[in-house]
């Protein structure tokens, strides 16, 4: 199944239908886009990360990544607004940790932001989110979503796998 | 998160605590430089080994701190970057940006 | 509007649809039923008490009873199917903490519940969670959910409204 | 969560350290207990003052043990409870089947 595959099968899973199979532990939020969050998220992100069995550098990465995504999230996607969701979602399996962060807002496309590393941009006070994000996780994927709203989906494989 | 303040031969050193993320982390260290350089102080040397977690965010902060204070004349340099805030630093190509230093009096004596 | 009409709102508000307007804060999670969590969810309880306005000692005996509710909704309601999921959504507004816990099982019948407290259960080795949720909560009810499953919604007021 | 044992004048008195709740502690306390009253080590004493959380499957593991101990001619008894953990046991009715005490020499002198 292809990463796009699976994700279609992840959006038609009804709420509160059994997991696939294939993941040995799923655990999501969601809550009204206010930044007070960030730090509940970034200990859940750690707890998460422990239990999927990343060591604490890892571990760190994964949870700036997810903090950078969530903070872009309740900033840019919902504005603020925090009669607006932004939605995470965790699934731990053998091999790997997906996460999942969406918001109800438009998104953006990727392919149309600066570049953080041109030497033009270095002294930009802002426009780094997304680039740690990438470098941190092992695969990024940015999406509008079918039924609205935008999602970030990023993988983060563990190492004794090859 | 707290920030120290001394002074060592005429250069401001921050000893800052806690982590350089989004919201009042950020907004402190803001304020805090903008009143320095108001103040005079323009040699300011901040001192991150007991920073633990800094975000694009923070990276931003350091960055406008960075450019306010040199548009003033003055200068911002960097002391005791943990591992983590190096790495941050490398990927972002700010390393060649910042003066960093891992020696106190040698990032002092830098400014004279 | 009284608490089963507020229910009522509740359960009909789409996911991803605004909270009503009386809710300040709302999170929300949803795991698959495995005991693992509860130490994470028993975190969250804590920072959400938290913020919510509670003090410490108040907190503890919250956060206990949203820790018996889920070990319940893990072990009774679910049984321990890793499967089936456990939600637990917190509501904070200026008055009060909405607490619900649901899952995917068939519920249970209160007023069948053993008297903890009657002479002849005293040495029992279970059957005391229920009772710590009505004694710590001020407000809780048990209830099959229509679209299946099984909730139990607990309030805790602030102290300083009256 | 930890359990040391040590013996004053034939009494075993267990300090237990962390929290008594469902899953692995509860565990622990059972099989300690169990492998103390089947070693003849049947005069018991719980010292819950560093317990910070106890739950209701805590509170049945206490009462499975208390039966479990009397049930073999010895007996289970309690040492300083927090304020938390007595107010559990008196919200069950759990202090009129327990001797709690809030004075370690005391304790251990009601067994003789
Ligand atoms: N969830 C999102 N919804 C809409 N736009 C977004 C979202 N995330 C990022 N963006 C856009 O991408 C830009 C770059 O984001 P980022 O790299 O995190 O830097 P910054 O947040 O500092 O601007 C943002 O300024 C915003 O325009
Ligand atoms: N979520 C639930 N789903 C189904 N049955 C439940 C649920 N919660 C509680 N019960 C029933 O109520 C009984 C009493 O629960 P409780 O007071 O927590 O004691 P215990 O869990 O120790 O039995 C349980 O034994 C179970 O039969």
């Amino acid at each position: 199944m292809s990463d796009s595959e699976q994700r279609e099968t992840d959006r038609q899973e009804l709420p509160g239908k059994p997991a696939g199979k294939e993941f040995q532990k799923e655990f999501e939020m969601s809550f009204g886009s206010n930044i007070e969050f960030l730090d509940l998220v970034q200990e859940i992100s750690e707890s998460i990360t422990r239990m999927a069995g990343f060591d604490d550098e890892a571990s760190h990465w994964i949870c700036l990544s997810v903090r950078e995504s969530v903070a872009n999230a309740i900033q840019h996607g919902n504005q603020q607004d925090e009669g607006k969701k932004v939605g995470v979602r965790f699934r731990i399996d053998r091999r790997r940790l997906l996460i999942t962060v969406s918001d109800q807002g438009c998104g953006f496309d990727e392919s149309s932001l600066p570049d953080p590393l041109d030497s033009g941009n270095l002294l930009k006070p802002s426009g780094r989110g997304v680039f740690f994000v990438h470098t941190f996780m092992d695969d990024v994927t940015y999406h509008n979503l079918p039924q609205g709203g935008f999602e970030v989906t990023m993988e983060k494989r563990l190492k004794h796998t090859t | 998160m707290s920030i120290d303040t001394r002074n060592v031969h005429g250069v401001t050193i921050l000893d800052i605590q806690g982590r350089i993320t989004i919201g009042e982390e950020s907004a402190l260290i803001r304020n805090t430089i903008r009143g320095l350089v108001k103040s005079g102080q323009k040699n300011l040397l901040m001192n991150l080994a007991d920073v633990r977690t800094v975000d694009s965010t923070g990276i931003g902060e350091l960055v406008s701190s960075y450019s306010h204070v040199a548009d003033q004349g003055g200068a911002l340099k960097l002391l005791h970057l943990t591992k983590r805030t190096r790495e941050l630093l490398a990927i972002t190509k700010l390393l060649t940006v910042f003066d960093t230093f891992e020696d106190e009096s040698q990032a002092v004596a830098s400014f004279a």
